[in-house]
């Protein structure tokens, strides 16, 4: 792998030529708690100490909601409406995030590629930054705490700057073109990128292995420690919104007044909602609030064969964002009766 | 032999709300208003409630002034606790109130009573032959839209004003926006007002009568806190009870409003008749010209002050949007817990009053007293007039006797829902 | 041919009719269905026979129920139009014995001509097809409602809670940064998250969802909140009140554990 | 790159109606093209979109060695699929597909071949079925059993009665059983109820199972206790779907072990799958 560094004093810059390369979205801060990713036109806005976002990423791939089709009902004919896509830029994804998306790839580019999302995937540059965990976070123990792949540039924090890791050819296009920018990693570098890659995994709330933890799940469900946690969830949805990999969809044609016309669109559906599994003559397959509320549980632990991890990429985001205060990686630990260990 | 005649509607189109008219003809004449519509009883809902919750309640009395029943309870709960808003919050909420009166104007005389002048059951079937007059009249309702919606949250019930301040004040640039569409939309107003100086007023409706009315702070407004009326009484509107009573008929649901005894009316006549000198601009110029529309005597000239008032008003919105600047603010939070206090508004019916107290938070007791409410006695006196003049003219046709009450009625735009809601006082 | 259509209002402020007026696409509207009748609007027409009634407004006078019968019988598909219709609006927080009290107190033993009652939803006396829900229901549902109509199908109706409208728009939560009393877990959506989107807690204006607004789950964490439940409880009934399991689930929450 | 989600214009040739609510309905693309070239294995679906309302998952239930055209039975339960009952020949519908797996047929041959279908169950059956008589030297014995409620509401009942009787000189046994309707002349019962009667060796057949989700236990356990070969049981499955190709998520179905896309890693599953993974019946 390619590595360069830059220093904070040309940070800026480099955010500011970013843009040369397309649209910037980086997270900023939206209100006393949150962090969202915005369009950015000052540079000086951006959020580098953010945890999670509001919305993940995924909002730029899969839209909250995108038309597909604008349908002629009269004569039967469909006109797929692929907007132009620009270029963009993606600053400040965290690891987890890009293993999320990677996850995404896996079901939006396999056999039957989705052109909408093929496309902007095409158009986004990603550019990493590292982060230091808070006590929602847990992806050392999914495994999603570093990537090697999925990025085109990856900034880790140093004391005066940042180690990049270039990591497609389109990393490598950009630090070639602004090579004012960047210089040669040297032995301080190496040290302060040891040390915070100790000082993070040092950080970390809890410890141990997640890769049992389907099994587990598996034969737990009937066990009554569900119980109350189902009984606090509201069915929001908040959860599996605010998850980088999920990605369930409904589609709705809404046609116009004169029955002439009507668009197609899809936005985003979740598991928590009862109308998920409900199919025509009234058999809902996720009847009960418990069936929704395990069956994320299930799906987000369920085995991810294209990169060898769950689907759950430990972000924290759906504890962090539950306004019932469900903590879903508790509650995996209390049906594994893991002990907490350090911080806790 | 005793000729007679009886007029019966029980359900009266074009009007916002439910109620029905029955006029007796003959040797004796009498006009009955009967609201139908079953009574809401907001200021029992409100009691007990949060006052936030219950601002957020009261709107739900009336869609066409939702806005009026917004910010008035928010002005007499910020009264009661003594929270002082800054000027720009009083600026954003006076540009919402006029937003309001420029919809709700628009779409009373669109809608309902430009029809009976043409001649037409609804606008719909107006359109076909007026297609350009619908057009305008529709622009002019936008405009009002978007001003709702912009800082309202949308048009009927908003939901973005609230007590000490706004939930989010909206960007600068959609301001930019409000004053362009408003230089557009100038004229289509001032062509309202023309179509208004083309009929002639029916004279057996003439009757001097006293008109109630806003003493405004500054310019030709909505917010004020002293009453005027036609007998030079000048009263802050704490006093209200002192000066208009309310009383209830076993044929209706609505309170009936009595000022000195008397029937009385409000609204935009009333309130061009108290205040238009401080009517300045282009509505100054078509009151100058048209000014023997303006007749305090005649209800008709309800409809043709509409017209004036949606002029002025949207120059005054431009003027406004003009000149705010805008900042973040947060909502300004009570220091007292309990109080009371007392607001009055010009709706764009007329006058309305709310009074609260409230006690630790919660709303203790709650008045509210509305235009039509006000002005239904009044009302009833003119619509008897209406079909005795026509009668003893030797009009015996009593559907035509039935669709120029219903005139009258309309040139009142009388708002049924807003008249029943009510508790003794 | 185009569908006939009737839109009529019982007790209610009018806004649902109001807004449907007010559509930016009325003339499309007034252009593609016969308005059988629509008294807010037109001086012609009787109640005859529709394809579709659209009823606004609760029931509170006998006079109220007489005619939603009428209109009933009268129209192939009734829909059910905003909250006071749907679950009798907020002049439905007055029920039972409360009623009374007030009806008394406003207008003490005056007689009046018109039987009054207790607001009630208009499915506690007809059979409703669908419910346009909202108060007042947002343009695009109307428009969407009327345009599956012409089509010679039905809406598919919203059974989601506001939640995911606000997350789907990204506005911050207030539930959980500002500790307010949103409401919108439990609230129909369609919205758009109106309210959130101006970081006004939402006060439940659309109507709790049928069998699945969790008022217990809800009414948990406020309480963790330190919300009391006289507050929580008169919160949720503005719009929540004849909502049939709310009660029982708030005691539930506020008298376990004290 | 294609659009997966772009539909064919398909126009309906002709409609049948099978029962009070259900109906056939034989189907050619616009396309001569894709007419043409397009097939499927007996099992797989197709999405089929009404303009304005929506797409809905429906099994193929014609034989892929009819080219040009295919055929779809179809309940009206719903919004879409009410609307497509008001198809009459000649109207266009858009259509996508054909999705999931089907059944493994090319497995199915040179062996005896049991179809067990109750309700709307016999559409994706039919499809094998078909496929079979077409390729009728390759498979052994062949029993369908059609079960159903009443006779009126038994699919394809006439058809197959039609062949009954020239059916048995060809080793195909046809059973059709009711459950409530006294009026019915013929066999009652549960579908299970008649696994014995069935003309197909048991340790050499291969079995497909349509029905709703709670017949599967009670056949299951006859056929096995039939001595079936558990292995060589298949079953087909629905849920609700919006694709069609494993992108909505609303057809995940499963536990955290064995979590699966209806759509695309079925419908068409084996015993084995469905009795060690909660949730996928
Ligand atoms: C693989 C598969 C094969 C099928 N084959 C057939 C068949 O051959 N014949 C037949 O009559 N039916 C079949 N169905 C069921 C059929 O898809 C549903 O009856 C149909 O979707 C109902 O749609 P609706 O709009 O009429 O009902 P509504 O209840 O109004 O459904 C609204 C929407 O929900 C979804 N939906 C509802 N029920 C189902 C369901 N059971 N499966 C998938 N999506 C659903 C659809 O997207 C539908 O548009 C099959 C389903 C699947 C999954
Ligand atoms: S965010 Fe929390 S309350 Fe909402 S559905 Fe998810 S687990 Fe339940
Ligand atoms: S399940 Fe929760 S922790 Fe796991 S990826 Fe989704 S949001 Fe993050
Ligand atoms: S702010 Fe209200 S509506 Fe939005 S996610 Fe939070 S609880 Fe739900």
């Amino acid at each position: 792998m390619r590595y360069v560094k830059i220093t904070n004093e040309k940070i800026y810059d480099f955010l500011e030529r970013l843009k040369n390369y397309g649209k910037l979205y980086a997270p900023v801060k939206i209100s006393d708690k949150f962090y969202d990713r915005k369009e950015i036109e000052d540079v000086r806005e951006i959020a580098f100490e953010y945890i999670r976002t509001l919305m993940p990423a995924k909002k730029y791939f899969v839209s909250p909601t995108e038309k597909m089709f604008e349908i002629d009902i009269e004569k039967g004919e469909y006109k797929e409406t692929l907007e132009n896509i620009e270029p963009f830029v993606i600053f400040g994804m965290h690891a987890c995030e890009i293993v999320g998306l990677r996850i995404l790839d896996g079901v939006y580019l396999d056999k039957y590629p989705d052109i909408y999302y093929k496309r902007k995937r095409d158009a986004g540059i990603i550019v990493g930054l590292s982060c230091l965990p808070d006590e929602y976070c847990f992806c050392n123990l999914t495994r999603t705490d570093f990537v090697d792949v999925g990025f085109d540039l990856f900034l880790h924090e140093l004391p005066d700057g940042y180690l990049v890791r270039v990591g497609s050819p389109n990393g490598h296009k950009i630090v070639d073109e602004n090579t004012d920018l960047f210089e040669e990693v040297d032995k301080n570098d190496i040290d302060a990128f040891r040390a915070f890659e100790e000082k993070r995994q040092e950080m970390f709330k809890w410890e141990g292995s997640f890769d049992n933890m389907r099994y587990i799940l598996e034969l737990t469900m009937e066990d009554e420690v569900w119980d109350e946690e189902v009984e606090k969830c509201f069915g929001c949805g908040n959860c599996t919104n605010t998850c980088p990999t999920c990605r369930c969809y409904d589609v709705q044609d809404i046609p116009d007044i004169d029955g002439k016309k009507a668009k197609r669109i899809r936005f985003w559906d979740s598991c928590q909602f009862r109308g998920h599994g409900l199919v025509a003559g009234g058999h809902n397959f996720r009847g009960t609030k418990r069936d929704r509320f395990l069956n994320r549980y299930i799906c987000k632990n369920a085995y991810f064969y294209g990169l060898g991890t769950s689907y759950c990429v430990g972000c924290g985001n759906c504890t962090y964002f539950c306004p019932a205060n469900i903590d879903y990686l508790k509650n995996l630990m209390k049906i594994r009766s893991m002990t907490e260990v350090k911080n806790g | 032999m005793k000729i007679e005649r009886s007029i019966r509607n029980d359900h009266i189109a074009r009007i916002e709300g439910k109620a029905g008219i029955f006029v007796k003809i003959g040797e004796e004449i009498s006009a009955k208003i009967n609201v139908t519509e079953g009574p809401r009883f907001f200021e029992v809902i409100t009691k007990g409630r949060r006052y936030d919750d219950a601002v957020a309640i009261c709107p739900r009395i009336c869609s066409f002034c939702s806005i009026p029943h917004k910010l008035t309870p928010i002005e007499a709960v910020e009264n009661a606790l003594k929270i002082e808003v800054s000027e720009r919050v009083k600026k954003l909420r006076e540009i919402l109130y006029l937003g309001n009166m420029v919809e709700s104007h628009i779409l009373h005389l669109l809608l309902f009573a430009i029809p009976d002048y043409l001649g037409y059951p609804d606008a719909f079937s107006m359109t076909k032959d007026h297609p350009e007059l619908m057009k305008i009249g529709l622009e002019i309702k936008n405009f009002g839209v978007f001003i709702q919606e912009l800082i309202g949250s949308r048009e009927i019930h908003p939901e973005n004003a609230v007590v000490g301040g706004f939930g989010r004040i909206p960007e600068i640039k959609h301001f930019y926006k409000i004053g362009e569409m408003a230089k557009n939309i100038l004229q289509n107003a001032t062509a309202i007002v023309e179509f208004f100086t083309e009929y002639e007023y029916p004279s057996y409706v003439n009757l001097a009568r006293n008109h109630l009315a806003i003493n405004p702070y500054n310019g030709y407004g909505v917010y004020g806190e002293e009453i005027k009326t036609t007998d030079d009484l000048t009263f802050h509107v704490s006093l209200y009870k002192e000066h208009i009573k309310e009383n209830v008929e076993s044929y209706s649901f609505a309170k009936r409003g009595e000022y000195k005894g008397k029937p009385f009316m409000v609204g935009a006549l009333s309130r061009l008749v108290h205040n238009n000198k401080f009517i300045n601009g282009t509505a100054k110029d078509l009151l100058s010209e048209y000014k023997k529309f303006l007749t305090p005597e005649n209800p008709f000239a309800n409809n043709f002050s509409q017209a004036i008032e949606i002029v002025h008003f949207i120059e005054k919105i431009k003027e406004f949007a003009e000149e705010i600047k805008i900042r973040k603010e947060e909502i300004v939070k009570p220091t007292e817990k309990s109080g009371a206090g007392c607001a009055v508004t010009e709706a764009p019916r007329g006058l309305l009053i709310y009074e609260v107290e409230i006690k630790d938070g919660l709303i203790e007791y709650m008045n509210i007293i509305t235009p039509t409410a006000m002005f239904l006695p009044m009302m009833e006196i003119d619509i008897k007039n209406m079909a005795k003049g026509l009668w003893e003219e030797g009009y015996k046709d009593t559907d035509l006797i039935g669709k120029k009450v219903e005139m009258v009625m309309r040139a009142y735009d009388p708002c049924i829902s807003c008249s029943v809601h009510v508790i003794k006082l | 041919m185009s569908l006939k259509i009737g839109v009529h209002g019982l007790t209610s402020c009018y806004g649902c009719q109001l807004k449907m007026a007010s559509v930016k696409e009325i003339i499309n509207i007034a252009r593609n269905f016969d308005i059988k009748y629509w008294y807010m609007i037109s001086s012609k027409g009787e109640i005859e026979h529709v394809d579709i009634a659209f009823v606004e407004g609760s029931v509170t006078t006998k006079e109220d129920e007489r005619e939603l019968k009428i209109i009933r019988e009268n129209a192939d598909i009734l829909v059910a139009v905003g909250s006071c219709a749907i679950h009798g609006g907020v002049q439905g927080i007055l029920f039972g014995e409360e009623y009374e009290k007030a009806f008394k107190e406003v207008y003490g033993d005056k007689k009046i001509e018109y039987e009054a009652e207790i607001s009630h939803p208009i499915k506690n006396f007809v059979e409703v097809d669908y419910n346009l829900p909202g108060c007042p229901p947002e343009e695009d549902e109307i428009i969407y409602y009327l345009a599956t109509f012409a089509l010679g199908s039905y809406p598919e109706e919203k059974d989601y809670p506001v939640c995911s409208e606000c997350r789907r728009n990204g506005y911050p939560c207030v539930l959980i940064e500002k500790n307010d009393c949103c409401l919108g877990p439990l609230t129909v959506a369609g919205c758009n998250a109106r309210c959130l989107k101006y970081g006004i807690s939402c006060i439940g204006c659309r109507g709790a969802l049928e069998e699945i607004a969790w008022f217990d789950s809800l009414a948990k964490t406020f309480k963790e909140k330190n919300m009391g439940e006289e507050y929580v409880k008169s919160r949720m009934e503005i719009f929540g009140k004849q909502y049939e399991k709310m009660e029982e689930m708030l005691k539930k929450v506020f008298e376990n554990e004290d | 790159m294609d659009n997966i989600y772009s539909l064919y214009k398909c126009r309906v040739l002709r409609v049948y109606d099978l029962t009070d609510d259900v109906k056939l309905f034989l189907f050619r693309f616009e396309n001569p093209d894709i007419a043409e070239s397009w097939t499927f294995i007996p099992g797989q679906f197709v999405q089929l979109d009404i303009p304005g309302l929506g797409e809905v998952p429906i099994s193929i239930c014609s034989s892929p060695m009819r080219k040009g055209f295919f055929e779809l039975c179809i309940k009206k339960i719903g919004r879409v699929t009410d609307k497509i009952h008001e198809l009459k020949p000649g109207d266009f519908v858009g259509v996508r597909g054909p999705y999931g797996n089907g059944f493994p047929i090319t497995e199915f041959e040179d062996n005896d071949l049991l179809l067990i279908a109750a309700g709307i169950g016999m559409a994706p059956l039919r499809s094998v079925f078909m496929y079979a008589l077409d390729n009728r030297w390759k498979f052994g014995n062949i029993t369908v059993i059609n079960s159903a409620k009443f006779g009126k509401t038994l699919l394809f009942k006439k058809e197959l009665e039609a062949m009954r009787d020239m059916a048995e000189a060809e080793n195909i046994r046809i059973i059709q059983t009711v459950t409530r309707d006294p009026d019915w002349p013929g066999r009652v019962g549960r579908a299970q109820e008649h696994i014995k009667y069935a003309n197909t060796k048991p340790e050499d057949a291969y079995v497909c199972v349509c029905g709703p989700p709670q017949i599967y236990n009670d056949v299951f356990q006859t056929l096995i206790k039939n001595s079936y070969d558990p292995r060589r049981i298949y079953v087909t499955l629905e849920r609700r779907m919006k694709c069609g190709v494993g992108k909505c998520g609303h057809c995940i179905a499963g536990s955290s072990t064995f979590l699966k896309y209806i759509c695309v890693d079925g419908p068409v599953f084996g015993y084995y799958d469905i009795i060690s993974t909660p949730g996928l019946i």
